[in-house]
């Protein structure tokens, strides 16, 4: 496969060039500078056509064209909304924390940025390949909780606070079903390592991918709720509900700042799913295509299932939403611990009858054991 | 192990048909439960009766199986048909047929028509059990679930005051005997060291008495008798058979006339060899059968109850018996045993019948029911005819036996003693036919009618047993049954006497006339007769007034007992208790007040003492938090300056 | 999970009663269901022993040791053998049914089911223990343990006179046993090296005058408990002041904690002291049989009448381990087991009379048989099996003491018969009073015993049938082990 | 660890510990007292890791005390923070001078 | 390769300096929100010393659970208990100084042990990283009792939480 390794080639013909002529620590230097300069020019581009992506399809899902004036098919509109945001007046209310409202949109993209840090993109073309990648994920994705607490806290505003708290509230929630979700994951590859993780799901054409078995399937579903609540999401995005808080965290944001929070959101849903097809979907294993097609196919894929959700799915009522994440998937997600666990015991095709059998069980009896805590019906009685 | 056997069916089928009738007779079976009933006892006759056919042929049949370990043995559960078990079962299978046939005609729409049919046969199932049982134990539970049965169906009708009352006395009257019966048995064990019929005739016929005297064996030998008096309803424990008659009639007939009362006398039979190793105990066999036998006709000659006629007259033909073992007369006794089961089955089932018809039972309200009831009416003067022992019906080859008994043995007042119940037995039975079935109707509300065929059927045949079952105990066959007995137990035998024949024969005519001309002829005679011989009437129609005597003497005393043990346990050994209790308390007053001035007064004065000091040292309670915080951390700098010794 | 059978039958009660503890108060329905689920785990596991259980082996089976207190030499010593095992699957059987009858009972009673049933399952953990240790010390504390929660179970849930009834069986109970703990203490004291462990005490000689003493603080524990004549006026009034299911316990299991210490303790530790007071305790024997059946028959109480027939029953055990041979021990302890299940059955059905007359008067029946006619066929069921009926396993047992002690005495079991005799007069009476006879009208609606009842007296009709057909199957477990300790006391087998 | 001595870093810990009890004995809302023992509780999970590196320990012991530590952190914070919460809707203050009904 | 080290030098102690300058003003700000942000970022810092020990694990967790969890509730609680306006009082209780005087005491004491003791070092495993697997094999071999031991300790303390601060039922 030719063009596979064609990003590897081009960075290492340029490294040895550099060698040429600079000592040895300027050419690590340079190494670590077009890693970086290739995510931070990758994010804000991702982000601005992940926009234009939802529009496009959001417009398709509701039955009209969506944006198709701005250059072909609509190509320039992110670039004129980005325009807009850098020359619009940038308001900052009265009684706010002046510093920290500030603060709170830069300090929001770089963990957001940071986490392209340990995406495997292609065949060898992961930027650092940490020994603690899928925890450092998830570590850096926590941090994500701050920067809300601080916009909506340096806001001074109702809905600023109330957004954040429930952003705070649902994050902290979610994080931890996400983080045992991926547990099986670990278990099966044996390291943390994220190259590593999608090198294990090789062999087979390269379709050895884990959400083919039991319990990656399940956690795979598991995972892929979380990582929508994670990034706020509808239908989960109780923190931004228009409806009830104005524009939550970010009411009182315009201009740049408002659109550095916008990019992190954007660049968040990009990286969850990049991190969701890394652990369960293969990452670039595939066969025939170079390996970060297949990648970059996955992962707009699910993307493309966010926005698609987004324009299907009601939201959820609050006390639900936090419901569900600890009566159904935490429960669900430790007992896909164990399953995985006994998948890893058992011979092969025992275990496939087991495991598959326990997976559609627990499912089923955790569905059923929640509908049974719903609040009973409420009837409501229209006015005269 | 046990080796299936087709002898073990015998008692299993009736008791099958008892558990599927009692689980299910009421909800599923309904009025077909008789037919299941009916069915197993059949098949228990199809079984028994070849089996009964090949011992009367010299065949012996035994089988066992371990049921319990006793001591250092093991007592075995098992049949053993012998000739006298042979016997009995001939007879009790095809008596319980007919009668359960019978039966399911007299019981029709009794509101707990399957109950009753799971009674019966739960009933033959345990007196089948008994006749082939191979141990005294197995025997004596037979026995038990028989005097159940009998409970369960005197209480039949329990809605009735009387009937309640009839079977819990005919329960306890019968366990009173059983449980000295139990007692023989104990102590019969205690001397032989075993329960097998099999061994303890083997054993007595060696002369091997065990280790214990001839006196242990012989009381044993009085206590099992006790069994006898109680369910054969010998003199003293006799008054529960008449009450007994407040059961359907089919139980009067199959239970208190055919099989569990002559289960007692089977008792004696079996245990014949300990009788003859104990011949002292002979004489009292005798005397309590004479009695019984003379009193119960006695009294049957005064009783208007055409049931209670009966009874009284099988507690009589009982007492024959009794009378004929006591004499050693173990063919005689047996013999009777059976031809009575039969002709006295058939009286009952007559006057069965008759209460059928008439709805009455007190035979003053009937009265020329001949014509109205000719099946029933010539089966039972045939009947009474065998009873009253007229030739060449069954019940005077029998009777004769027992005579001969007694005249060769050399008892001659037993001898007219008995002839003079003969007399007295044909005198009752043909008052009862005389003013049963002849002369005019005396109660107009009556209204008789014939029975159905499923009653009178069984009827004819049980006539056939009457008529015949006498010719292989007489002289027309040389004695063979007794002979056939022999075999088995030894005992004595006697060759016809004319004599006897021609007054037994002089005696049955002789009541028979003298009934006719009283309650035929001269109606008015009977009420002469009775103001004349006043005293002997009332102590007749009285029973002896030994219900009033027992009642008196016996269970008021025991009752009573019962109260003043009880207000002994309530007021004495309660009150002790309760004593302790209360006194204890009063100890308890006692330290309080020792407790409340003096314990406590130290420990106020001591509480006084702390809060004066507390008042002191409450001050570096601040309440502040971070100041205790503090606190402690200079301890703690104080003592690590301390430690590393830098001061 | 084999390897400590016998720890998990005692304690799985327990963890079920911690399991109860947690629920919130108004899950009524939870708590039933556990606590029913686990007495039957308990006996689940109980049944589990069937297979590893040898039956022809004397000795104690499935040992359980571990040091508790070492300064004491006090040890966890669990163990089973041909007495006690019997012993454990009565009380799990006894526990089931008086779960369902709780089930129904306490319903109607209304509320406070949790504490209930707390109590119950922790009663249930204090008999297993009984029965299985073998640590005299531990013995003593399980033999405590179950007056606790009985004390509260007959205060709380009692009829009207049900603190007098709870506290002076509170007190009496405890007065025994605490003879029973100067007895214990003194077995400890006398022994060398010192140790509570009743399979080296027992193999220990002591002087007759020691013996003798001990004995009779022995005694005097599991006389009350049993019990034995003057000591039983306890008796009547918990039984008739304890709501249904207690009583059935009461009477099932509990009494035979008594006989069981006899056998357990008393016997093998003190065979000389035995024999010496054998006389008296024959007595004894005769005395509460006769007795307790001439006050049965005085009784208008139903309830008190069956307390009263528990007396003469619990009689013929004594009269059994009196006789002090072969047949009098295994006559003994199958009256235990039948004794148990009769008279288990027998409380249940005034239990099922009460609740739907609330009286239980006997004047005042008659003629119920026509209403309830399952009723009364159980009803004439039990009290047959009670007056010893054959076929029934009240005979078997009987039979086998009455043999047992005729070797010893004919006097007493002479009279021991009448006992028998009064059982079936009292027994009868009563039947005559409340089923036949013409119906009263005050009951004509009463209706018939339902499922739930007739699921707690089935299984025991069961094994009463069962014993009294065929009691070898059960008889093999008891053998070898009374006749090693027949042996142990020197008598012949 | 090759690149700075260890004193240094046990004198940072040792200034990062004296900066979180200062906080601790001073700060008056409860929450900064919460706060400032966190920084305590970091000083010492430093100290854990650098002896375990610089000691004949092997280095995992360090590191899995100073996870021990960080979850016992989060216990402490929990729970205080109920009560903290518990506190503030009972009384409306979270100042811990103001809470001293346990003295005298 | 030296100005690579150097610069990490330079690095660490730049890392010390902005923790213990974050550190001073968690205890020093009169702002809770602020001084709770400072401790964010005290926190962020150490975990970089942590990568700079070459203990990456222990620095995930350090920012997965102070920053990510811990601080995070903090923040919540903060939120919760101020008013919007936030509150002007004095943040400082009256032992400041005493408080100052002991800690200064402290200090000098430690340091003064600190500079005396002659530290060992070890070559061993210096620069090495450390392996998630054996913390893994350690925490589920010899420090398995202590690991269950947490786990019931963070349960009992979640349940605990969660009843303290869960508000009563007003029947």
């Amino acid at each position: 496969m030719i063009f596979d390794p064609v990003f590897i080639r081009l960075k290492a013909l340029f490294l040895d060039l550099c060698a040429r002529f600079f000592p040895e620590w300027v050419v690590m230097l340079a190494s670590i500078v077009i890693s970086a300069v290739v995510i931070l020019v990758m994010g804000p581009v991702i982000m601005m056509y992940l926009t234009l992506l939802e529009r496009k399809l959001l417009g398709r899902i509701q039955n009209r064209y969506g944006p198709n004036r701005v250059g072909i098919w609509g190509l320039l509109q992110p670039v004129a909304d980005g325009i807009k945001m850098f020359i619009k007046e940038d308001i900052v209310p009265a009684h706010a924390d002046k510093i920290i409202h500030l603060l709170a949109p830069v300090v929001t993209v770089v963990p957001s940025l940071m986490v392209f840090l340990v995406v495997p993109f292609g065949n060898g073309m992961t930027a650092v390949n940490l020994n603690i990648g899928i925890l450092y994920f998830v570590a850096i994705s926590s941090i994500t909780t701050i920067p809300i607490f601080m916009g909506s806290w340096a806001s001074r505003n109702k809905f600023s606070v109330l957004g954040g708290m429930r952003a705070a509230a649902q994050m902290i929630s979610y994080e931890a079903p996400m983080t045992l979700a991926i547990v099986p994951v670990i278990m099966a590859s044996q390291t943390l390592a994220t190259a590593t993780i999608v090198e294990s799901q090789g062999g087979g054409f390269g379709m050895n991918w884990f959400i083919f078995t039991p319990w990656g399937l399940l956690g795979f579903i598991i995972y892929f709720f979380c990582a929508i609540a994670e990034c706020n999401r509808p239908p989960f995005d109780l923190p931004e509900a228009e409806s009830e808080l104005i524009a939550g965290f970010h009411t009182e944001y315009s201009g740049m700042k408002f659109a550095l929070f916008y990019m992190a959101e954007y660049m968040n849903a990009f990286t969850l799913s990049a991190i969701a097809v890394t652990l369960f979907l293969g990452g670039w294993q595939g066969p025939f295509l170079p390996s970060w097609i297949w990648f970059f196919g996955k992962t707009f894929l699910l993307v493309c299932v966010m926005i698609w959700f987004r324009g299907t799915f009601l939201r959820f009522r609050v006390d639900h939403l936090m419901g569900f994440a600890w009566k159904f998937l935490l429960p669900l997600s430790l007992i896909n611990i164990l399953i995985a666990g006994l998948w890893f015991l058992t011979p092969a095709i025992a275990a496939w009858a087991l495991t598959a059998g326990l997976v559609v069980a627990s499912f089923f009896v955790f569905v059923k054991l929640n509908k049974t805590f719903v609040p009973e019906k409420r009837t409501y009685v229209l006015a005269d | 192990m046990v080796t299936a056997d087709r002898i073990f069916l015998i008692p299993l089928l009736p008791f099958a048909a008892f558990v599927v009738n009692i689980l299910f007779g009421a909800r599923f079976l309904k009025h077909r439960a008789a037919w299941l009933s009916i069915l197993t006892s059949i098949a228990a006759c199809v079984i028994a009766l070849p089996v009964c056919f090949e011992v009367f042929g010299g065949a012996r049949f035994a089988n066992d199986f371990a049921w319990l370990r006793i001591n250092d043995g093991v007592l075995r559960f098992g049949y053993l048909v012998d000739p006298l078990s042979a016997s009995l079962l001939f007879m009790v299978v095809i008596v319980g047929t007919l009668i359960q046939i019978y039966a399911s005609g007299y019981m029709q729409g009794d509101p707990r028509y399957s109950r009753f049919f799971a009674y019966v046969s739960l009933f033959m199932s345990a007196m089948l059990t008994l006749v082939i049982s191979n141990n005294f134990i197995l025997f004596f539970m037979a026995w038990e679930i028989m005097g159940l049965c009998s409970y369960l169906l005197i209480g039949f009708y329990f809605q009735k005051e009387s009937a309640a009352k009839a079977c819990f006395k005919a329960f306890l009257t019968t366990r009173l005997g059983d449980v000295g019966f139990l007692i023989g048995v104990l102590m019969l064990f205690l001397a032989l060291g075993t329960f097998d019929f099999s061994e303890i005739n083997r054993a007595l016929a060696l002369g091997d008495h065990g280790a214990l005297p001839l006196s242990f064996l012989a009381t044993s030998a009085i206590f099992i008798f006790c069994g006898t008096i109680g369910k054969s309803a010998q003199f003293p424990l006799h008054v529960w058979l008449p009450d007994a008659m407040e059961g359907p009639t089919p139980v009067s007939a199959l239970i208190h006339a055919a099989t569990m009362v002559a289960a007692g006398v089977f008792l004696v039979a079996r245990s014949f060899t300990i009788f003859m190793a104990v011949p002292e105990t002979m004489p009292v066999v005798t005397t309590i059968g004479c009695i019984t036998a003379f009193m119960a006709a006695f009294i049957a000659l005064t009783q208007t109850d055409i049931k209670r006629i009966l009874a009284y007259s099988t507690i009589s033909q009982l007492g024959y018996m009794v009378t004929a073992l006591g004499m050693q007369g173990l063919g005689a006794g047996t013999f009777h045993l059976i031809t009575h089961a039969f002709f006295k089955a058939l009286l009952f089932l007559g006057a069965g019948s008759v209460i059928h018809g008439t709805h009455v039972q007190d035979i003053r309200q009937m009265g020329g029911l001949f014509k109205k009831m000719p099946h029933t009416a010539v089966t039972f003067i045939i009947a009474s005819l065998a009873l009253a022992g007229v030739p060449p019906l069954s019940g005077f080859w029998s009777k004769d036996e027992i005579l001969l008994t007694a005249f060769a043995s050399g008892h001659t007042l037993v001898f007219w003693i008995l002839l003079l119940t003969a007399f007295m037995t044909a005198f009752y039975m043909f008052r009862l036919v005389f003013i049963t079935f002849f002369g005019k109707a005396r109660d107009p509300h009556v209204h008789a009618h014939e029975s159905p065929a499923v009653m009178t059927l069984p009827l004819w045949g049980l006539v056939l047993g009457a008529v015949l079952l006498g010719i292989p105990g007489s002289p027309l066959m040389h004695h063979w049954f007794q002979q056939f007995l022999a075999h088995a137990i030894h005992h004595p035998e006697y060759h016809p006497s004319a004599f006897v024949m021609t007054c037994s024969v002089i005696a049955a005519v002789g009541g028979i006339t003298l009934a006719g001309i009283i309650y035929m002829k001269n109606t008015h005679w009977a009420e002469s007769i009775a103001k004349r011989f006043r005293p002997l009437y009332r102590l007749s129609f009285n029973k002896f007034y030994l219900d009033e005597i027992y009642s008196k003497f016996i269970i008021r005393p025991f009752t009573a007992l019962g109260e003043v043990l009880y207000r002994f346990d309530a007021k004495v050994i309660d009150g002790s208790v309760n004593g302790v209790g209360a006194g204890a308390m009063w100890l308890g007053a006692v330290k309080n007040w020792i407790d409340k001035y003096i314990v406590d007064g130290l420990v106020n004065f001591m509480g006084t003492l702390t809060c004066f000091l507390n008042s002191i040292v409450k001050r570096l309670q601040t309440g502040f938090v971070q100041n205790y915080l503090l606190i402690a951390f200079l301890g703690f700098l104080a003592f690590i300056i301390w430690e590393l010794k830098l001061v | 999970m084999t390897s400590h059978l016998l720890s998990w039958i005692t304690f799985t009660p327990l963890i079920g009663a911690f399991v109860l503890l947690c629920l919130p108060k108004r899950a009524h329905d939870w708590i039933r269901w556990i606590a029913l689920a686990t007495t039957a785990i308990t006996a689940g596991l109980v049944c589990l022993a069937f297979p590893l259980f040898r039956a022809s082996e004397s000795g104690f089976q499935l040992v359980e040791r571990a040091m508790w207190i070492p300064q004491f030499n006090i040890q966890y010593l669990l163990g089973m053998d041909g007495i006690s095992f019997p012993m454990v699957f009565l009380t799990a059987l006894i526990s089931i049914m008086a779960c369902l009858g709780s089930l129904a009972h306490i319903r109607v009673k209304g509320g406070r089911e949790k504490e209930y049933y707390f109590l119950f399952l922790l009663l249930e953990t204090g008999i297993m223990g009984t029965f299985l240790a073998l640590d005299l010390f531990l013995f003593y504390i399980f033999w405590e343990v179950v007056l606790v929660p009985m004390y509260f179970l007959i205060g709380i849930w009692g009829g009207p006179r049900k603190e007098y009834a709870a506290i002076k069986f509170f007190l009496y109970t405890l007065a025994g046993s605490l003879f029973m703990l100067l007895g214990i203490l003194a077995v400890y004291f006398g022994s060398e090296p010192r140790t509570f462990d009743m399979t080296l005490l027992a193999s220990m000689k002591y002087g007759l005058v020691f013996q003798k003493i001990v004995f009779l603080a022995f005694f005097l524990g599991f006389a009350i408990k049993v019990p034995i004549f003057p000591f039983h006026t306890w008796l009547p009034d918990a039984h008739v002041e304890a709501p249904t299911p207690i009583s059935v316990i009461l009477a099932g299991v509990l009494l035979k904690m008594g006989t069981y210490g006899f056998l357990r303790f008393s016997y093998p530790l003190f065979p000389d002291a035995a024999r010496w007071f054998q006389p008296a305790m024959g007595v004894l024997a005769v005395i509460g049989i006769i007795y307790g059946g001439f006050v049965a028959l005085a009784q208008t109480d139903f309830k008190k009448m069956v307390a009263y027939s528990s007396v003469s029953h619990m009689g013929f055990v004594l009269l059994g381990l009196a006789a002090m041979n072969a047949d009098g021990f295994r006559g003994a302890l199958l009256q235990m087991f039948s004794h148990g299940t009769i008279t288990g059955g027998l409380f249940l059905l005034v239990g099922v009379l009460y609740d739907r007359a609330h009286t239980r008067d006997l004047n005042d029946f008659g003629g119920l048989g026509e209403k309830m006619p399952v009723y009364a066929g159980i009803l004439i069921f039990f009290s047959l099996a009670s007056l010893g009926l054959p076929g029934l396993s009240g005979f078997v047992s009987e039979f086998l003491t009455l043999l047992g002690s005729f070797q010893y005495s004919k006097l007493m079991t002479g009279l021991a018969a009448i006992g028998i005799l009064l059982a079936a007069t009292y027994l009868l009476y009563m039947i005559q009073r409340i089923l036949l006879g013409k119906l009263n009208p005050k009951w004509s609606s009463l209706p018939d015993i339902n499922y739930l009842e007739l699921s707690t007296l089935v299984p025991l009709m069961i094994f009463i049938l069962g014993i009294g057909l065929y009691p070898k199957i059960i008889l093999d477990y008891m053998i070898p082990t009374l006749d090693g300790l027949l042996k142990t006391m020197g008598g012949a087998v | 660890m090759t690149l700075i001595p260890v004193e240094h870093v046990l004198i940072f810990s040792l200034l990062l510990f004296a900066i979180g009890l200062y906080g601790t004995l001073t700060r008056r809302n409860i929450i900064g007292i919460l706060i400032s023992i966190e920084l305590m509780l970091n000083a010492a999970n430093i100290n854990l890791v650098v002896f375990a590196k610089t000691t004949s320990l092997s280095p995992e012991t360090g590191q899995v005390f100073a996870v021990f530590v960080i979850a016992i952190a989060a216990v402490t914070v929990a729970v205080g923070l109920a009560i903290v919460l518990a506190l503030y809707r009972s009384r409306k203050t979270i100042f811990a001078d103001e809470v001293h009904l346990l003295k005298w | 390769m030296e100005i690579l080290t150097l610069a990490a030098k330079i690095g660490a102690y730049a890392l010390m300096t902005g923790v213990l300058l974050f550190a001073l003003g968690v205890v020093a700000l009169r702002n809770l929100f602020h001084s709770a942000l400072c401790l964010a970022a005290a926190l962020i810092g150490i975990a970089g010393l942590y990568l700079f020990f070459r203990a990456d694990f222990l620095a995930a967790v350090q920012i997965l659970l102070y920053v990510g969890a811990v601080m995070t509730v903090i923040i919540f609680a903060i939120m919760l208990t101020e008013h919007l306006s936030g509150k002007t009082t004095i943040q400082h209780n009256r032992q400041s100084l005493p408080a100052f005087l002991g800690i200064a005491a402290l200090v000098t004491v430690i340091a003064k042990v600190i500079l005396q003791t002659p530290w060992p070092v070890t070559q061993k495993a210096l620069g090495a990283h450390t392996s998630v697997e054996g913390i893994g094999t350690a925490l589920m071999t010899v420090y398995v009792f202590p690991f269950e031991v947490i786990s019931v300790v963070l349960i009992a303390a979640l349940i605990g939480a969660v009843i303290i601060a869960k508000r009563e039922n007003p029947s």
